[in-house]
């Protein structure tokens, strides 16, 4: 099988400072790829390296087999939506979307009716003359889109275009923007720190840390089983302890709380539990469940999401937990013990 | 204090009566100037011996009206024609130097920067007889080697545009880069993306952002210009701009002619810069 | 590094001509030249004589001094008189009047200052409107000498200069968020304790920026010393002037130059360090 | 387009007389005000452009000439030396010699004197006033090198016969200095123009000036407590000339304007309006009746032949008394 | 009970247009009080006034029983702590926190000891001499807080502290903050716009909009029993419908789904549903669920907060659906068809 991107062994250096470090990977073609970590890992650099604004280091690119090496940006089939969008404000919105055709010299009857076309296919028909400042952000997010889609691109990179948005827009536009990819076919680099969105968009996900890749995965596998502490901490929500001894399969943690986790092959030293990866008030005869004795310090209601902050009387640490949604455990009080269970497929052990 | 913090009526009161007399110290001379146009005198003083235009339009010996005056009406003349040169060369040449600046990583970047920043901290009279001595001697060598008269590097017109625009220059550079700092430099890599060459880059998306910002800068570039003396005075010939001429003739003599060319400009100003503050207040 | 594009090299020349040209070239020439001496004999050596001649000479250090000192002061008392107005108008009276009353400081700059100083030699003279108007009001009952002496000048440099600084001075003042004043009256702070520890603070690096600009232009400036600057207001820049239109000394005069180029470079260098500040912000 | 740009002193091109010369030639005169420091300056930076006819005074001509070339030699076939009184030709065409030709040819004399308020200060007399208590804050001059030489005759001293003796007139200029500074409490203000000149002294700011006798003939005429006084250490006598900048580019212009403004008509013209007295040898016929009072009131013969007549300045000169009025100026 | 605050129908007008409009209401010694609402809504300006940075048009307010007109804001028992934070950058942490108690002339003693004190107690020893402008938005946010607390105020007033941080350090402040209201006893009036900051920490939140309070009450009781339309799409997210008819104990919704909600005394306009009120394949004996067909359109993976988005295929409207925490419903696929049910007690209806 052919990738529409290949990247082998890319690194970028500014100075001494390595801000990509040797990074691999591969994109299928008509895929939604992200690519999530957190600021200042180099994810911007990555992309730029892919668009031709900034010249790698070390490694190589290649577009639908051809190598990129020395191929100005203006010169390849990637186009690029910015985290500000970048929209041209002394343009309108049929400008700014057929700017790209133009620039290819184009004849003007194609040209209008790419773009007519374009705008019919974002749901922004009607909006030709506006000023592109007169838009709601939903709007202008799909100006952006189109803008870089009417030039037919065999990839679009977005840095971020969430970005900007207010939260319940973000919402909103991270399943329109699933929906739009699916339809339109075309191959999606996604870039972002958001790792809800990276989830809920994509068919595969690349998790960035300093420079290098951590783990490639499907949205499923990286929540549920992440390869690295990094992963385990950054995606999805998780109580982490330390671990500070390993013997005969039984955990202590750092303030002391003791847990089965029989067959590990190394010696653990970080743990990792999801709030909602607790069970409360098991029933006593499940099998392969931890039990453990807490203290509910502070219900934090909030709907649909109610956790508790829960302190485990033996050791005393904190941990959060999920409340089910189903209001079960509504008259919980501050201060009442209670017993929680985990099962221990559930204790993600990690080695640093 | 600020708008939105109560405070006493007494350091309100006091407060607005110090900026009532900061602006009347400000406005006095001019309207000193602007009245005195018109006073029906040969002296540039009061008393005051009624209302006259004879100071614009008078052609008599002791009274040469502004506007029957050749001389006065000349400089004027060359003033607008100094200013238009100059506001042209510098706009040019200091937007390209905003965007060389803010756009281009160069060695040396800092160093020429500095440089390009330099006539804000040489004073207008050095800037003026370094370049009188530069284009002297250049011009003295070349006529005695050469036997080139080359005109525009002695005192006169051209070496007034000259002077004036090594340091309108900077003004332009400064005035469009301030706005080219706000220019998000994304935009350009985005157009870049959508396939637009570096020049296209420049003529469709970056000059159109800047053309407040340049049109303002050639009109600042100009009124420096219109006023300048420290520089200009060294290199004047034989055709004196509005500023020098006012100067000799406020040293050599003075009559209240003076004041009609002072009370035009002032005019033309508060005019201008009226029909400006409208049209910007209608674009908000 | 990318490989240069032909743009870069579009942006480039025309800015290095101008920079080469009409900076460096006409400085070093100048610098050069300070050390050319005429002898007796009239042969011409490189000597330190333009120098010594200004060290010599108890004069001309005297008025570089004198020059330098003033300029320092005059640039305060523009502070102390203008900050208050800056301030008024960005924090105190409300945004729709206060464009307009900005728009009125800018029109005495544009008017140019040959003319502004020609109001108040105007107003000044023994026989000019404020001694009238003094003697009118029965304050005074024989003319008050206010033109030809330190104190028109001064009047004159400040007329001229300070409204340079306002502008700095306002938008910095501009970025200074309301809630910080807020926040210091909601502590407990006292106007004059917000003003000192909080806005002042704050502003300083508009207010050197307008230092700078303001004492730039007071001690590079020649018009007012010399038209309302009395039998003994010597500025430096009359004495370059003088070496340069009166005297044809060109090499001392290049000395005087170069000497008043260090002297302002110097100060400012020092007000820099002292505020912390980075010249590339002044001119913004 | 036909233009003659004159570098002159206010008043040497009444308007009457440049309207009229428009009119007759098609000319158009661009006039540049100036003294003769400036005058010097200017051309030496232009290397004699920019200006097509030039009036410094004849004794400032010689020796600029031969440092800067600036001007060029004056083509008296061109003059219509006819008009002109031949004395006074010979005298400048002699000082503003260089390398054996000639550069300039007479327009105007007069004198450096006194513009004295007789009324208030009846006894002002000679240079030595401009420094006596007795005027204390009521008096003026102009601060520029002929006010030196005036202190110099006041101190009892002929400066010009140290001409050849630059070191001996070095010292004499070490005690001109001090005088004037010691005086300088006394002085009221410098005057820097001739407007400015009458402006002080009519209105009574000032008693005891040094001026120009044209400028304190006319002033007479409106005052009669005022008037010009020939100092008793001699008047300092001046001739102001016309001279040909080197590149010139409108000499045929250069030279009409030089014959208009010297036709006897013209130049009574001139000195009836401006008082200073002409080298046009026909001009008296239209003189004013009180112009002509004017010059046997202020120089009886014994006056006239104290007049102390400007040679030309020795090169170097002017540095020592640039320095000399820079710290006079300077002074507290 | 005495209240620490009590505002009667307070109202501010700029010019023709009213900001705040006859708000009235009464804060608890010691609680934390929320105001919740949109951007624009007044919030602010409510807050302002209580501070006294701006003057009421109309109404009254009692700080501990005393009425504060004409009381200039540097004499108000009250401290703000601002959405900017507004931190006095010129000065250092220290500095900072003293500046308040400087200004009372306290010795400098005291001044020192009770500086030392308050930044304990937020966990800032040892970051005394850092300038503020090298803090972290965390640490910042402290700084702002222990500057207006040292005060010891009798209210403390907070508008939206935290909206400048990043979503992760937000989630963390907004427990912290709530703790350390609760050991500090000091009453806090915070200002949000984020439903669920509100909701987890406040002892009563006040749901504003267009200048007036739509409901006060516990978060608990907000959120389940929204007393209007607005405060049901506000509070936690819903699937909204409008309902064109109403008749004989039927709803119709806009697109034609019909629903039974027997016993409403009024004519409904719109009908809101939580996404956890659905039961997924619920048994066919449940008493009071109204039954509908669906067809899944999308899954959004979102690790303990996975949804659906399904349409209703009796009437064509698209729902939000959340899944069980529990991984019960993991192998849906799209396109799928299921059955699902809603109590009839969570259809909420308005009347507007
Ligand atoms: N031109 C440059 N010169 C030097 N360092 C740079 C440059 N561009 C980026 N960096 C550094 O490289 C690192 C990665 O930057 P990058 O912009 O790729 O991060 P990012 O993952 O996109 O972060 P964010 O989510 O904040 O946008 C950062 O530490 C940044 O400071
Ligand atoms: N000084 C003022 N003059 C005129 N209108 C004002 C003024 N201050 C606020 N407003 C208006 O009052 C309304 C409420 O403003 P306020 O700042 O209280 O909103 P808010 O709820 O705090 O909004 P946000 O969440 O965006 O901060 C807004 O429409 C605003 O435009
Ligand atoms: N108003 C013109 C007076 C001209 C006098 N010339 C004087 C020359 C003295 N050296
Ligand atoms: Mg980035
Ligand atoms: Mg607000």
């Amino acid at each position: 099988m052919s990738y529409v991107l290949e990247i082998k062994n890319i690194t970028k250096k500014f100075g001494d400072f390595t801000a990509v470090d040797s990074v691999s990977f591969t994109v299928d073609d008509g895929g939604f790829f992200s690519i999530l970590g957190g600021s200042g890992c180099g994810k911007t650099t990555l992309l730029r390296m892919i668009a031709g604004f900034e010249e790698e280091t070390e490694g190589e690119l290649y577009i639908r087999g051809e190598s990129m090496k020395g191929i100005p940006p203006e010169k390849r089939p990637v186009n690029i939506v910015f985290q500000n969008l970048a929209l041209f404000p002394m343009m309108n919105v049929e400008k700014n979307v057929a700017f790209g055709l133009q620039r290819q010299k184009l004849p003007r009857q194609e040209v209008k009716h790419r773009v007519t076309e374009m705008l019919e296919r974002v749901g922004l028909v009607g909006f030709e003359k506006k000023k592109v400042t007169d838009l709601s952000g939903g709007q202008r997010q799909r100006v952006a889109i189109a803008r870089s889609l009417v030039l037919r691109p065999s990839i679009l990179l977005l840095d971020e275009p969430l970005g900007a948005l207010d939260r319940k827009l973000r919402e909103h536009m991270k399943i329109e923007l699933k929906v739009l990819q699916k339809e339109i076919g075309t191959t999606f680099i996604y870039i972002t720190h958001d790792q809800s969105e990276a989830l809920v968009m994509s068919d595969s996900v690349a998790v960035m840390n300093e420079g290098h890749f951590e783990q490639i995965d499907t949205p499923k596998n990286l929540y549920k089983n992440p390869k690295t502490s990094f992963v385990a901490g950054f995606v999805g929500e998780s109580n982490e302890f330390s671990v500070t001894d390993y013997r005969d399969g039984i955990l202590v943690t750092g303030s002391g709380c003791r847990l089965n986790k029989p067959g590990l092959d190394f010696q653990p030293r970080k743990l990792f539990m999801r709030p909602e990866a607790f069970i409360l008030n098991p029933s006593p005869d499940l099998e392969n469940v931890e039990l453990i004795d807490m203290k509910v310090k502070a219900i934090l209601f909030d709907g649909s999401n109610t956790k508790i902050s829960a302190n485990i009387l033996d050791g005393n640490d904190d941990v959060l937990i999920s409340l089910p949604q189903n209001a079960q455990f509504e008259d919980l009080r501050e201060g009442e013990e209670l017993k929680v269970g985990i099962h221990r497929d559930d204790l993600k052990c990690y080695r640093d | 204090m600020i708008r939105t913090l109560p405070c006493s009526r007494l350091y309100k009161v006091g407060y607005s009566l110090y900026i009532l007399l900061f602006y009347i110290f400000l406005i006095m001379p001019l309207v000193t100037i602007c009245v005195l146009a018109f006073n029906d005198s040969n002296f540039i003083a009061l008393p005051w011996n009624g209302f006259s235009l004879d100071w614009f339009f008078a052609d008599t010996d002791d009274r040469l009206g502004l506007f029957k005056d050749p001389d006065l009406m000349m400089s004027v003349w060359t003033s607008v024609e100094t200013g238009f040169f100059v506001a042209m060369f510098s706009t040019i040449v200091g937007t390209i130097a905003a965007l060389l600046f803010e756009e281009e990583r160069f060695r040396f970047k800092g160093l020429l920067y500095f440089l390009a920043l330099a006539p804000l901290v040489i004073p207008g009279v050095v800037l003026g007889i370094s370049i009188l001595l530069t284009s002297t001697y250049t011009g003295t060598y070349m006529e005695e080697t050469f036997g080139w008269d080359m005109e525009f590097l002695s005192p006169g017109f051209w070496l007034v545009v000259i002077g004036q625009f090594s340091f309108g220059a900077t003004y332009v550079m400064l005035l469009v880069g301030a706005r080219l700092k706000k220019f998000d430099k994304v935009l350009e890599e985005a157009a870049l993306s959508l396939r637009a060459t570096r020049l296209e880059v420049i003529r469709l998306i970056t000059l159109p952002f800047l053309r407040p910002a340049i049109i303002g800068a050639f009109v600042v570039t100009f009124l420096i210009s219109f006023s300048n003396f420290n520089t200009t005075i060294f290199l004047i010939g034989s055709d004196p701009t509005l500023p020098v001429d006012l100067y000799s003739r406020i040293k050599f003599s003075s009559t209240p002619v003076l004041n009609a060319v002072s009370f035009m400009i002032v005019m033309f100003i508060t005019f201008s810069a009226m029909i400006s503050f409208v049209l910007n207040r209608k674009k908000i | 590094m990318k490989k240069r594009s032909g743009t870069f090299y579009l942006l480039l020349v025309p800015v290095l001509l101008w920079l080469v040209m009409l900076i460096v070239v006409p400085h070093l020439d100048m610098f050069f030249r300070s050390f050319r001496f005429e002898t007796d004999e009239g042969a011409m050596i490189f000597s330190l004589n333009n120098y010594l001649a200004f060290f010599e000479d108890q004069i001309y250090w005297l008025t570089f001094v004198k020059t330098a000192l003033y300029s320092i002061g005059v640039t305060f008392l523009a502070f102390v008189v203008t900050f208050p107005v800056a301030f008024y108008l960005t924090k105190v009276i409300a945004k729709k009047y206060s464009s307009f009353m900005v728009l009125l400081l800018l029109i005495p700059i544009w008017i140019g200052e040959l003319v502004t100083i020609y109001g108040w030699m105007i107003l000044l003279s023994d026989n000019g409107v404020i001694n009238n108007f003094l003697i009118n009001i029965g304050l005074i009952d024989t003319y008050l000498p206010m033109l030809y002496n330190n104190f028109s000048m001064t009047i004159g440099l400040l007329y001229m200069s300070m409204l340079f600084m306002i502008v700095p001075m306002m938008s910095a003042l501009e970025s200074l968020d309301d809630s910080l004043i807020e926040a210091a009256s909601d502590l407990g702070a006292s106007k004059w304790t917000i003003f000192y520890r909080i806005v002042i603070p704050y502003t300083t690096p508009g207010i050197a920026s307008g230092g700078i600009i303001v004492f730039m232009l007071v001690i590079g400036d020649y018009v007012a010393p010399n038209i309302l600057g009395g039998k003994s207001s010597l500025w430096f820049t009359e004495q370059i002037y003088n070496k340069f239109l009166a005297t044809f000394n060109w090499n001392e005069g290049a000395a005087f130059g170069f000497l008043l180029l260090m002297l302002s470079s110097t100060i400012i260098w020092i007000a820099l360090k002292l505020t912390g500040q980075k010249l590339e912000k002044v001119g913004s | 387009k036909n233009t003659l740009r004159l570098l002159t002193w206010k008043g040497y091109a009444p308007a009457k007389l440049v309207k009229d010369f428009e009119a007759e030639t098609g000319i158009d005169v661009k006039i540049t005000y100036s003294n003769n420091e400036e005058m010097i300056a200017k051309l030496r930076a232009t290397r004699g452009g920019g200006f097509d006819l030039a009036q410094p005074s004849q004794d400032r001509i010689s020796f600029v000439q031969a440092k800067f070339p600036v001007y060029q030699p004056i083509d008296f076939s061109r003059v219509n030396t006819g008009q002109l009184t031949a004395s006074m030709v010979e005298a400048v065409k002699k000082n503003s010699a260089y390398d054996g030709k000639a550069y300039a040819v007479p327009f105007c004399y007069g004198t450096t004197g006194m513009i004295v308020n007789q009324k208030m200060a009846p006894d002002a007399k000679d240079w030595s006033d401009l420094w006596n208590p007795k005027y204390a804050g009521k008096i003026s001059y102009r601060l520029k090198r002929p006010l030196l030489i005036a202190t110099a005759f006041g101190l009892g001293e002929n400066p010009f016969a140290l001409y050849n003796d630059i070191n001996a007139y070095r010292a004499l200029m070490k005690r001109v200095e001090k005088t004037l500074i010691d005086g300088k409490k006394l002085v009221k203000n410098y005057w820097t123009s001739g407007d400015t000149q009458v402006a002080i002294i009519k209105s009574g700011d000032a008693w005891v000036i040094s001026g120009w006798d044209g400028k304190g003939w006319s002033l007479h005429a409106t005052n009669p407590d005022i008037d010009f006084i020939a100092p008793k250490s001699g008047a300092l006598g001046w001739i102001d000339t016309f001279a040909i900048p080197a590149k010139s580019k409108n000499l045929d212009a250069a030279y009409k304007w030089i014959n208009f403004m010297l036709s006897p008509k013209n130049a009574a013209y001139f000195t009836n309006k401006e008082g200073y007295g002409t080298a046009s040898a026909d001009a008296i016929k239209y003189l004013n009746e009180d112009i002509k009072a004017n010059f046997s009131r202020s120089f009886p013969p014994e006056v006239l032949d104290n007049i102390k007549w400007h040679p030309p300045v020795p090169e170097g000169f002017e540095t020592i008394e640039a320095k000399v009025l820079d710290r006079i100026k300077a002074a507290k």
